[in-house]
């Protein structure tokens, strides 16, 4: 199919012809060989940086399905990404959903950030669409779904999640902790907790701290720092956290405040055993890494991660940095990327593509095991529409490279920790 | 409550107010001059900054050497601005004002994301992570450094306008454009020369913070806030004001991250802004205007 | 017009039967971003009080209303009004520092941005609200929990959002309430000479766009489902909501729902266009280009523009109704033109017009009208005023001469309540003045006009007047009335649909004492009605003046022509530097050494013998 | 005497009014000129047409032979002449010295010395003053400050407007005297006055506007003599 060209008559066909559209669908064109997936991410504004990882992502993904044959249990039907952008704007992610919806897309999938993907879910739910959420881990989006199914109010759950939530995110980081711990022979006692008060930090560290509470483990969180992001400074912050007296920092970043977070810690020269983050996207990117040097060495954070032990991730990794010039496969475009293989297994398996349910109930049955990130086992969706099995993975800065250390079975590398003193 | 950590607070407020107030004073010169509210000021500044990283990314070239070349670059982009844009509607409604220049200001972001991408970055600072320990509390040298050149632009400029023909024209149209006008000064050249200085303050402030404070396109909106902050307070069209009130802000916000939340020091800086508005809304050095 | 309207109306009222469910999405923001403009246009636009934090109210009004519903089970149905009033609380609150505290233009824009964000650093803190993670509210499609399937649902809501909101712009805009803002936007110094509590109708004027923009808090939570305090409470929500009615014509009715036509569906084009493509952010340069566009072409925004051209279009089919205008235009200025017979009036003008109509209440004459003693005021190092003792008896008409300089126009000043003597009284059928505010005192009775003319510029001759006609006749169609007859009276008829800033000088002058005429006052002051005009056009003020006089009113006239003066005046004071020098008929001013030295120097007295 | 300045059936306004037409009038050089009448006749008009701060409608300006008419304020005051506006308009949050040099920027930095030194001279109170703030100055201190900052850019006319508003009487004397002083080294003036009196005593000729026309022209004798002016200004 020829590119789609926008010009004015096609947008006031799609606005104002749209009962037409509806009616019959694609008039004047053949019955077409694709399937229409809309992917809606936020690229330009604050998130502009993981939402156009996340739009790569799916695109190469969807690049790879097509050129294997498409969805070859439905006569190798084509994939075709309509492509929205939401500006980290709730309005926009219903907008933009309404919008790929009205050009035929029969699934969703975004969007990175929470508020805009529960504009888009309570679309799905109300247009009957299914949506895929690739990214996006504020775990009431789909327990808020699941409970108006179970309570009778809603019939069908179309919204599904391949990714950690908030509270998993939580257990898992307090797990690993301990594990690593252990794993070192190390007893740290008094933790500082370090985050960004935002959407992201925020829904981390209260995960972080319930599980921790829950775990009720040997260590300590002595304080938590939250600080506006993105910040201008954050020396007070870390002076506060040193006259607390930390064995380990556990920094929940973004990339923009890791820029200020990692030198202060060197340069206030806090005596730690190792600083150890139960999330921080980004820090592995080659810009972060250029930016801040030896002040990553040995820092551990708990991110998604790909699972780098299959060879096909290292391939697609080398692909996805030719394309975006130079960046790595990480958390934003693996899971954007695993997400669209979920969506084409789940249309191989869907008895019909042109009934939602349909779809909805080939999602329900997922058991996928394709995916390039880590996860705990095969892709499956829980009650509430979750995985389960989305996980993250510990990985530590060695050598100035991101690389795997825990869980074992996903560890390249040996952990260091505590870290060598300077 | 710590001492160690109140003094460390409030010495590293202290130093960090140098970035604060060079922050502020191209601003305060553009609104001191013209009374127009640059909205696209924090913009213009990150664009310094992304000058200063090309500069030292792709020639080695230092931010404090490389500051001439932003300074050189936003002059002429703010010569243009004035000439071309504000110039037009400098009668027109304060409405008006306020779109125009947050036209300029959404244009200059997204020249920003579209040049230099999404990703946040930081110049990495020549002087790195080095400290002067004073007992248990350190100061950090990239911020005395900046303080110091806030200190030496701050006179500079004072320099420039207290003892130049030029600073002394653009002071005396802004004082009273009639008076000027009445002794031959062409005002709209003066103008758009005085908002080139402004600018290229805000670009040489960009990159010299560039070491210090991380950037991204979207920065600009949070620069902006922070100095009309800083600028109120300190007294709108005040050089010596916009010094302090960089100082103020900065102890304020650092101060209220020893003693509250570190997520709620903006309250402090915000609520200082309003009980500046309530009680002296030309500000700590500004001078009233009738 | 009317059928203009109710053919829109239909129009917007048929279309989701033929639009598809993304074109009725477009048209939700429409009607949703237009309500906001509207709502805002009430404070930001009539009565001219930038708010650049309209966000908080948003956010204040859906938080409100999503909490009341996930917590207590309250349908937003109600909590809608519970959000709105809250938000409108906290629009009292800004607002009151803000008027109160006198912050203008850009302070008050900062005033209100420091308000917006503080309200998002402490919802971002607050985890019993959800913190910076937000509230996420669960679909169900109960229309009790304003929710429903159906998305056309939303767009009757959303356009009935906006036209309530319009509908209060217009009802506004037709009474008294919406000509003071107006008045207070043009002027507000010469709105408080009229009678105008300026603090309590921008007080109102907040209030009201502040509830309404509440209201749509709920509407955005709802339809939403998604509350984050940076979206909600955030600078670049304000913005959205400012930029359409400024784009649309800032104060005018359909600005604000033009300027969002324009812009929603720009906003969504130029995101389809450009924003699929490789270069993330093209379509906000394209949109930020348009705005800078915006401003330079249609400085005043789009819907002026709009009708004037419409206007000019419609000139031929409606000259009958302009025509009548043209007519008049060529009365004599000064003459009694418009009373050809025929022309209907709901009021008979009162030709020799006793304007204040209740000879009965007038307090009994033996008293002395107004009192002044030991009045005194400095700027800095210059004694304005210097302990001045006046009085002004009932019917009197007095004057008050002086070199330049001398402290006139600060005597008018202190006794109309623009400023506070630093000693002294001033007594006023016998109730002192002093720490009054200048509406308080106009609507004692004590009226002024100003030595530099101060009408409000965009508003005609007859709406000028009108705001003075309402402290008296709160009702706008009767103020209407009286204002045409005072607009008779001081001879604008013919000119009584002009735009006030077209009027030449002379015409101005009639204005400014027309003006503070229709506030029916017991006493006047004049401060310069006829400098800069020329003996053809000072004959017919006296005999205005005189008139006036005549019907009862005191008066106190600053004047510098003294033949004027000294024609018009039974008393005549002389201030020099802040002092007064003489007091007496005219003609003992007129031979009065001191005088005659203060006005022409001593040289002048010792060289003509008097 | 040649003409220095001669204005020839002068317009101009503002907005839709006309504040002075047809007026026509001439300045020698070394004279001083009273341009007088009351509140409103179009004086201070006449003056900012002359110095380009307001456009000229109709009519024409010449100065030493050459159009002034259409040029900008800032190259009419390149041509030699200064205005000394009504409400001195200085520049008041800088110093009194900033002001004057201000005036005389044109020039380079010997001659503006010598400016300084007379401007100094003739007003030894600025000199007091050099550091003060021009806001904070009495009345009469700031008219002299606007006096001298006119001088500053020794212009070979001087337009003067109102140089007694609102002052006392001996101020009044001290600047007139003054005035008189620097006419009397050979500085033309033109000069707008309510003071008829001073005016007139510093006068060779006046000229006397009634709404925006003149209505009589002559000597500084012929002027006093005139019933009109008195009228004019008591109403008598």
């Amino acid at each position: 199919m020829t590119k789609h060209r926008l010009t004015r008559r096609t947008f006031l066909k799609a606005t104002a012809a749209g009962a037409t559209v509806a009616g019959f669908p694609l008039p004047l064109r053949a019955q077409p060989k694709t399937f229409k997936i809309g992917v809606i991410h936020p690229v330009t504004g604050a998130l502009a940086e993981p939402g156009q990882a996340c739009r790569l992502g799916a695109q190469m993904a969807a690049d790879a399905i097509n050129a294997a044959g498409g969805i070859k249990s439905k006569g190798g039907i084509k994939l075709q990404l309509i492509v929205g952008d939401t500006q980290t704007k709730p309005e926009n992610g219903r907008v933009e959903a309404e919008r790929v919806v009205n050009r035929g897309t029969r699934m969703l999938m975004g969007s990175f950030d929470s508020g805009s993907t529960n504009a888009m879910a309570s679309l799905a739910q109300q247009r009957r669409v299914p949506l895929l959420i690739d990214i996006a881990a504020a775990d009431p989006i789909t327990a808020n779904v699941a409970k108006s199914v179970k309570d009778g109010q809603q019939k069908v759950q179309y919204v599904y999640r391949n990714f950690p939530t908030g509270s998993s995110f939580g257990r898992k980081a307090v797990q690993y902790f301990n594990e690593i711990f252990k794993e070192a022979n190390a007893s740290p006692k008094r933790v500082v907790l370090m985050y960004c008060n935002d959407l992201f930090g925020q829904n981390q560290a209260r995960g972080f701290q319930a599980a921790h509470k829950a775990a009720n483990p040997s260590w300590e969180i002595v304080e938590a720092i939250p600080w506006p992001e993105p910040p201008s400074d954050l020396s007070t912050e870390v002076s506060k956290a040193k006259a607390a007296k930390p064995d380990v920092i556990a920094p929940i970043t973004r990339p923009a405040s890791a820029l200020l977070l990692f030198p202060e810690i060197r340069k206030q020269r806090i005596e730690l055993m190792g600083i150890v983050g139960p999330g921080s996207p980004g820090l592995y990117e080659a810009g972060q890494l250029a930016a801040l040097k030896e002040d990553l060495e040995y820092v551990l954070t708990s991110v998604p991660w790909a699972n780098f032990k299959n060879p096909k991730t290292n391939a697609v990794a080398e692909e996805y940095r030719k394309r975006s010039g130079g960046k790595t496969f990480d958390t934003n475009s693996g899971y954007s990327y695993d997400g669209m293989f979920v969506i084409a297994d789940i249309l191989e398996r869907a008895v019909s593509l042109e009934d939602p349910d349909a779809i909805v109930d080939a999602m329900k049955t997922t058991n996928f095991s394709g995916g390039l990130m880590q996860y705990a086992g095969p892709v499956v969706f829980n009650e509430l529409g979750d995985n389960p099995n989305a996980i993250s993975t510990m990985i530590q800065i060695l050598s100035q490279k991101p690389v795997a250390v825990w869980p074992k079975e996903a560890a390249l590398q040996k952990l260091v920790f505590p870290r060598p003193k300077a | 409550m710590d001492v160690t950590l109140v003094l460390q607070g409030l010495l590293s407020g202290l130093l960090f107010g140098g970035v604060y107030s060079l922050m502020a004073v191209g601003l305060t010169l553009i609104f001191g001059v013209m009374r127009v509210v640059n909205f696209a000021h924090g913009d213009m500044m990150v664009w310094g900054m992304y000058l200063s990283y090309l500069l030292a990314t792709r020639a080695g070239i230092d931010p404090y050497l490389s500051f001439v070349v932003s300074a050189a670059a936003l002059f002429a982009l703010g010569l243009l601005v004035q000439r071309g844009l504000v110039d037009r509607v400098i009668d027109a409604p304060h409405e008006m004002q306020i779109l125009l220049m947050l036209g300029v200001a959404l244009v200059l972001e997204n020249l920003a994301l579209v040049a230099f991408g999404p990703e946040p970055t930081r110049v990495r600072s020549p002087l790195g992570a080095a400290t002067l320990w004073l007992g248990p509390v350190f100061v950090d040298l990239a911020r005395l450094v900046t303080f110091v050149v806030a200190v030496l632009l701050t006179v500079a400029l004072s320099l420039f306008l207290y003892r130049t023909d030029l600073g002394r024209t653009i002071r005396a149209a802004a004082d009273n454009t009639y008076g000027a006008l009445v002794i031959g000064i062409d005002v709209r050249r003066v103008y758009a020369v005085a908002f080139g200085v402004g600018a290229a303050c805000v670009g040489a402030a960009g990159a010299l913070v560039s070491s210090i404070l991380p950037f991204q396109p979207p920065t600009g909106l949070s620069l902006s806030v922070t100095s009309f902050n800083i600028v109120i307070i300190g007294g709108m069209g005040s050089l010596l004001g916009a010094f302090i009130g960089g100082l103020l802000v900065s102890v304020a916000e650092s101060l209220g991250a020893v003693f509250l939340k570190p997520s709620l020091k903006e309250l402090v800086s915000f609520s200082l802004l309003i009980v500046i508005l309530l009680f002296r809304p030309a500000g700590l050095f500004g001078k009233r205007t009738s | 017009m009317r059928w203009a309207v109710v053919a829109a109306l239909a129009v917007l009222l048929a279309l989701p039967a033929v639009l598809s469910s993304y074109a009725v999405t477009i048209f939700i923001l429409i009607f949703f971003y237009g309500f906001l403009g509207q709502a805002w246009n009430i404070v930001g636009g009539y009565a001219g009080q930038l708010s650049a934090g309209h966000a908080a109210f948003v956010g204040v009004g859906g938080y409100t209303a999503a909490m009341l519903s996930i917590e207590a089970g309250l349908t937003p149905w109600v909590g809608m009004f519970v959000g709105a009033a809250l938000a409108a609380l906290l629009g009292a609150i800004i607002g009151y520092l803000g008027f109160r505290f006198g912050l203008r233009g850009f302070y008050f824009v900062l005033l209100t941005v420091a308000f917006a964000e503080i309200c998002r650093i402490a919802v971002s803190n607050i985890d019993a609200i959800g913190g910076a993670l937000g509230l996420y509210i669960t679909f169900t499609g109960d229309p009790r929990q304003f929710q429903f399937r159906d998305g056309r649902v939303y767009y009757y809501i959303a356009l009935a959002l906006m036209l309530a909101a319009t509908a209060t712009a217009w009802a506004i805009e037709r009474q008294r309430f919406g000509i003071y803002l107006a008045a207070i936007r043009e002027d507000e110094a010469a709105a408080e000479a009229l009678g105008v509590n300026a603090l309590k109708y921008k007080m109102l004027a907040m209030v009201v766009s502040t509830f309404l923009t509440g209201l749509g808090g709920t509407f955005y939570a709802f339809y939403l489902f998604s509350l984050q305090p940076n979206t909600l409470f955030g600078i670049p929500l304000s913005v959205e909501i400012i930029i359409r009615p400024i784009v649309g014509g800032a104060g005018t009715l359909l600005g604000p729902i033009l300027g969002s036509f324009i812009l929603t569906p720009l906003a969504e084009l130029s995101r389809l266009y450009l924003g699929q493509g490789g270069l993330h952010g093209a379509h906000l340069i394209a949109y930020g280009v348009l705005l800078i566009g915006v401003v330079l072409f249609l400085p005043e925004g789009a819907y002026p523009r709009l009708r004037r051209v419409l206007q000019r279009s419609r000139l031929a089919p409606f000259s009958g109704h302009r025509g009548s205008d043209e007519r008049s235009h060529a009365a004599p200025v000064a003459g009694h033109p418009r009373s050809e017979p025929g022309d209907e009036r709901s009021h008979p003008a009162p030709v020799s017009g006793h304007l204040r109509s209740e000879p009965g209440s007038r307090p009994p004459p033996q008293k002395t009208l107004l009192v002044v003693r030991g009045l005194s005021k400095r700027f800095g190092g210059l004694q304005a005023v210097a302990g001045l003792d006046l009085a002004v008896e009932h019917g009197e008409m007095l004057g008050l001469i002086g070199p330049n300089g001398a402290g006139k126009t600060t005597v008018f000043n202190l006794l109309s309540g623009f400023l506070t003597p630093d000693a002294g009284d001033v007594s006023f059928r016998d109730r002192s003045l002093v720490g009054l505010p200048p509406h308080a005192i106009c609507r004692l009775g004590l009226a002024r006009t100003f030595q530099l003319v101060r009408p409000f510029p965009r508003m005609s001759v007859l709406e000028n007047v009108r705001v003075g006609a309402l402290a008296r006749h709160p009702h706008a169609l009767e103020a209407r009335a009286r204002a045409r007859d005072v607009v008779e009276r001081v001879g604008l008829g013919a000119r009584e649909h002009v735009t006030a800033g077209t009027l030449t000088l002379a015409e101005r002058k009639r204005l400014e004492l027309g003006r503070a005429l229709a506030t029916e006052p017991t006493l006047l002051l004049l401060d310069e009605v006829m400098a800069g005009l020329n003996p053809t056009e000072i004959e017919p003020i006296i005999r205005l003046i005189r008139g006036i006089h005549a019907s009862g009113v005191s008066i106190l006239l600053i004047e510098h022509n003294m033949r004027a003066v000294m024609a018009l005046s039974h008393r005549i004071v002389v201030l020099s530097f802040g002092e007064k020098i003489a007091e007496g008929t005219p003609a003992d001013i007129a031979n009065h050494p001191k005088v005659v030295e203060a006005y022409l120097g001593d040289e002048y007295v010792r060289a003509a013998p008097a | 005497m040649s003409a220095l300045l001669r204005l020839d059936g002068l317009e101009a306004g503002y907005g839709d009014l006309t504040a002075v037409s047809g007026v026509s009038l001439e300045v020698r050089r070394g004279e001083a000129v009273a341009l007088i009448g009351a509140n409103g006749a179009g004086k201070t008009t006449t003056l900012r047409a002359i110095s380009g701060l307001l456009p000229v409608r109709a009519g024409r300006i010449e100065f030493e032979g050459a159009r002034l008419d259409g040029l900008a304020s800032a190259r009419i005051v390149a041509r030699g002449i200064t205005h000394v506006p009504e409400g001195r308009q200085l520049f008041p949050t800088m110093t009194v010295r900033d002001n004057l040099e201000l005036g005389g920027r044109a020039a380079d930095r010997r001659h503006r010395d010598d400016a300084l030194e007379l401007v100094f001279t003739l007003f030894p109170r600025l000199h007091e003053r050099e550091r003060q703030l021009a806001g904070t100055l009495s009345g009469g201190e700031q008219q002299m400050c606007a006096i001298g900052r006119g001088l500053m850019a020794r212009p070979r006319l001087l337009l003067l407007d109102e140089p007694s508003l609102g002052l006392a009487p001996v101020t009044v004397k001290l600047i007139f005297d003054t005035l008189q002083r620097v006419n009397g080294d050979g500085m033309t003036m033109l000069l707008v006055e309510q003071n008829v009196p001073r005016a007139l005593q510093l006068s060779h000729r006046g000229y006397v506007l009634e709404n925006g026309r003149i209505v009589l022209e002559g000597t500084r004798e012929s002027l006093r003599a005139s019933p009109h002016v008195k009228q004019a200004y008591l109403g008598l």
